[in-house]
């Protein structure tokens, strides 16, 4: 693993995505230039001031570009989100980064993203570099309501691959959940990023059809680095494992 | 130049800004991204007779200006710690001091932590936590003044390295708490560690630590950490470690000024791993513009107005 | 709509949301900024025998996410409390419920404060407050609990009014000092009055508040307080007021599913003097949101996960 | 007394004033249509982070606009006053006001303002409302240095009056301090605002002139609205009173 950077980043550009979901750029080619797809940043206002995010917040990095440049997709759930949902150009984030382990992505099979709201953001990395690779990569995108969804031009942008759309309500894409009438005939890696239910629900997929699946947890922390162990899961042998340096990708054997 | 180094406990300490137990692991975590070796030393997360689990997450949360945590005490045990911890500390670390906090179910316990390492090399001395609110008999021998008397006296006799003890904040008197340590030969005293708290997720009505409680740190308890050192430090002659809330040069001094000879740095790690950088030119910064020679001037070096 | 009302302490509360004691002074300060007449009631200021002057400047000040205060029980005392203070509150306040705070030097000092109003009207009852750590012998009874349990069981004996005992965060156990009040007659409790804190001014090297220490409150003391009256409510059958750091309908709800039957706000009012009705409208969104009819099902109702 | 009001204030304008101060246009009407010369606000962000100012700040009010706009000189001390002195235009403030007694100014002599440092911002309302009304007013206005001078093209602008600065380095007026050099035949009331130690020189030259003056004073509030006993400075008569309530402004002979 590569040794993580912290760095003052500026804010590029911003733009609100969805309802209460938006796209940040920011200026940060120390960690550009080491990130790989599946890993995070913690993302803060540093020591100035105790309105939160006092503590950093982990995001996955959605997109790295050749000039340095970082995109994180960032959605509204509490104080610490709504603060950093609201830089502006120019603002200046603390960033940690890059953080624990990212998708390891076989040769010899296609890969299937399967995410869930916010679990979308890995998989616009994934997508981009993939497409880069010229792998066959596809993105399955689920959200509960068509009002949460990512923008798809955003996406298309982005990664160049035409997500997989399905909505709970069916009022943007497919009706469904990412894990319904999938074609999986070509043995594909797949990789899930989402809520608890759902990620459970891909590990029964993935078992019924015999593929290899990684999936990336999401815990609170406090470090990002290993050293707090305040982001546990359960292992599948029963011990609490650190989601921030042992994940946040795990194969999904070995998580119980 | 201004000199940072603190001379106590045996030995002298570059600078008097350490890192708090349980914020920088075993140290080897944070050596991409901290000076280690150029501050004045890191006390490690506690070491037990036997590994511990720890809690079920969520084990931290923020809390208003500050955060909660439950880890639990998670790790690896003595036997572990031994072969796989502590030579990183031996092998990497030259300037900084290392104390190592112990825990432990019961005196035996303690002891035989500290029996355990005592032949080692790697490290200066103990931080003898009584005080951890986030286990079942955490702050048992905390809060228990003949419990904690028999504890440190008989820790005691079993090593003749620098023995730390880190108080809990949870008590009426702090001072008593103090004296007693130094009575029953304890070399120093850590002021303070967490304050028990609790969260709860009002949609889901349940707690949002596994474990229920937890221990409250940061900016939010920095006014009670001052408070409780300055109290600890006039009942006593050993010298204390100021902890709670620090995240600059200023907050750092506010300890000192209180009494404390060194300061620990925990919480604020985590937003950003250049604090106990930043805190410690704070420090020089402000020696310089008094005009201070020496860090130990400043200890205890406060005034308080007269009263009629 | 949601019925917010409470019933307890042999009346009934509009709401659950009271003014703290000594953020509200005797209310008539504060009627022209916040609508007293549609929250809970409130608390006054403490009122003890003889009138005092209170601490030396400066008082207050801001702390990370709190406030530190030492006002020093600043009052004008049991008869002018009588004649200028109480006729306010008897001729303005119709549906809010007001109790009176009450401190003394002695236990006969708060005899006679309770003797003293016992025949007035304007008023539901008293909280005692044992828990100021401000002055001198502020905490004394509020950490002993032989003098604790003399106390209460002393005033019992000399009203049949509601009496509230406003309990210190600092001791170990909460629930001991709670059931020590209860068993002594104690009719409610009140959680948590403000940790001893301390700020110091790095610059001129002396301390920011005149009389040294203060309380801290706020924000920062939330998840403490939220704690101890988890903790207090959990050991006593009657009701426990939840105090400390509320500014939201959610802060509320936390302190109410802890098993706080009302709450308090304090410092709040200073940042926004909306805060008690922006509580107050929370907490009524939130019922509505879960189809929750009365308060009196949200407290205690927490779930608390099963260990193994 | 009139009745303080809570109200949210849109910010219109900030400009830098000098060094370390800034000049901060506030639209809030409902405070004031009531303000009077002498009377302060409480200035905060509200509830909704615990950021420094969490309690909010007394600043006087330094100008009031027929259209309702409030002007206050904010100069930065501390945490609290360096991000309200950062407020941008559309930023909203919450303000209590207008709060404390005003000055009391005699028909009958003309006006002496001796200001110090921030203590000019109430002058400068002062100011303005007397030259509205035709009267004799003039201000002294000292500052440590050249840097810290609050634009006097800015003061002239606010209130008509040329202001007589002083400065104690020399670099920008006369050298020296308010006291130094004032022409006071005609006997004027005198009104002061500044450091305490300023304050007592100035109530020493009250004395010695047998002058009638007028002080604000400066103390950390609460509540700022009487209730909190937060604010206290000691009378003449020993007791601590309320400088919120019953200041800030004072009969100099009312203080000890
Ligand atoms: C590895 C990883 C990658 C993530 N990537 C993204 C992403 O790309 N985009 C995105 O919008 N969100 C992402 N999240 C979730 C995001 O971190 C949380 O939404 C955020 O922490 C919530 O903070 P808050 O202050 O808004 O919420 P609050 O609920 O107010 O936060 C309170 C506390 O809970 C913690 N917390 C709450 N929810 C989560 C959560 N889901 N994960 C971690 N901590 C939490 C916070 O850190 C904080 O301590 C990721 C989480 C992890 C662990
Ligand atoms: C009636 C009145 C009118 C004022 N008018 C102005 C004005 O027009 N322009 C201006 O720039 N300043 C004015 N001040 C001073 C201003 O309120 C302080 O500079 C400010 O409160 C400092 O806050 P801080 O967070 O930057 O400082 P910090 O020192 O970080 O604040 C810490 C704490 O101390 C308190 N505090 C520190 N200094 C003062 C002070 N001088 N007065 C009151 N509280 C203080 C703060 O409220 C806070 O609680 C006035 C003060 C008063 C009492
Ligand atoms: C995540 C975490 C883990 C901790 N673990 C320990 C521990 O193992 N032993 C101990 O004595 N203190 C432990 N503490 C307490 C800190 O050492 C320190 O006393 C406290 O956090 C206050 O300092 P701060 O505000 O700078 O964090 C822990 C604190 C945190 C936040
Ligand atoms: C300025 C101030 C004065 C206070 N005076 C009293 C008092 O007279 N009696 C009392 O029991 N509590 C007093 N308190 C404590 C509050 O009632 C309350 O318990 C505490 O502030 C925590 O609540 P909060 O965080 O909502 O402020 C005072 C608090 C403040 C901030
Ligand atoms: S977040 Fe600290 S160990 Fe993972
Ligand atoms: S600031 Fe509260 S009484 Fe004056």
């Amino acid at each position: 693993m590569s040794a993580p950077v912290r760095s003052w980043g500026r804010v590029l550009e911003t733009r609100q995505a969805a309802g209460d979901t938006f796209w940040i750029e920011v200026d940060c080619p120390r960690i550009a230039a080491q990130a790989r797809p599946g890993q995070f940043v913690m993302l803060g206002t540093g020591l100035g001031d105790v309105a939160a995010p006092f503590l950093p917040r982990p995001f996955s990095i959605g997109a790295r570009e050749a000039d340095g440049r970082l995109g994180f997709l960032v959605r509204v759930f509490g104080a610490g989100t709504r603060r950093l949902s609201a830089v502006n150009p120019g603002d200046e984030l603390l960033i940690l980064g890059p953080l624990g382990r990212s998708f390891s992505l076989p040769a010899d099979r296609p890969i299937v993203c399967l995410a869930g709201g916010v679990g979308l953001a890995p998989f616009l990395f994934v997508g981009a570099d993939a497409r880069l690779e010229k792998r066959d990569v596809r993105i399955v995108y689920g959200e509960r309501t068509g009002d949460r969804v990512f923008d798809p031009e955003l996406i298309r942008r982005i990664t160049g691959v035409e997500p997989d759309l399905r909505t709970e309500d069916g009022s943007l894409g497919r009706r469904g959940l990412v894990i319904d009438d999938l074609d999986l005939d070509d043995q594909p890696q797949l990789l899930a990023c989402g809520p608890d239910p759902m990620l459970r629900a891909c590990a029964d997929l993935a078992l019924r059809h015999g593929l290899p699946l990684q999936v990336s947890v999401e815990e609170h922390m406090g470090c990002g680095v290993g050293t707090c162990q305040g982001c546990v899961v359960l292992s599948a042998a029963g011990e609490w494992i650190k989601s921030c340096t042992e994940g946040p990708v795990f194969d999904a054997r070995e998580l119980a | 130049m201004t000199d940072l180094s603190q001379h106590l406990l045996g030995a002298s300490f570059q600078s008097p800004v350490l890192l708090a137990s349980g914020t920088c692991g075993y140290g080897e975590e944070y050596a991409n991204l901290i000076p280690l070796d150029e501050i004045g030393g890191l006390v490690t997360k506690a070491v037990s007779l036997e590994p511990r689990p720890g809690n079920p997450p969520h084990r931290v949360a923020e809390t208003p200006g500050g955060m909660i945590n439950a880890i639990g005490l998670q790790n690896v045990g003595l036997d572990r710690f031994r072969s796989e911890k502590l030579p990183w500390l031996r092998n990497n670390l030259r300037a900084a001091r290392v104390l190592i906090n112990v825990v432990g179910h019961s005196a035996e316990d303690y002891g035989a932590v500290v029996s355990g390492l005592d032949s080692d090399d790697g490290f200066l001395g103990y931080e003898i936590n009584v005080s951890c609110p986030n286990v079942k008999d955490g702050t048992l021998f905390g809060v228990d003044q003949q419990a904690l008397s028999a504890l440190v006296a008989g820790l005691r006799a079993l090593t003749e390295r620098p023995l730390v003890v880190k108080l809990t904040p949870n008590v009426p008197d702090i001072g008593v708490y103090a004296r007693i340590c130094e009575e029953a030969g304890a070399d120093g005293l850590s002021t303070i560690n967490t304050f028990p708290g609790m969260l709860i997720d009002v949609e889901g009505r349940r707690p949002v630590l596994g474990n229920v409680s937890g221990g409250v740190s940061g900016p939010a308890i920095l006014p009670m950490g001052v408070y409780l050192t300055w109290r600890a430090a006039a009942a006593v002659s050993i010298p204390v470690m100021g902890i709670g809330g620090i995240r600059s040069g200023s907050d750092a001094l506010q300890y000192i000024l209180a009494g404390a000879s060194l300061v620990q740095v925990g919480t604020a790690l985590f937003v950003d791993p250049s604090a106990p950088v930043q805190v410690q030119a704070g420090i020089a910064e402000y020696m310089e513009r008094h005009g201070i020679a020496r860090v130990a001037d400043l200890v205890g070096a406060l005034t308080i107005p007269e009263r009629e």
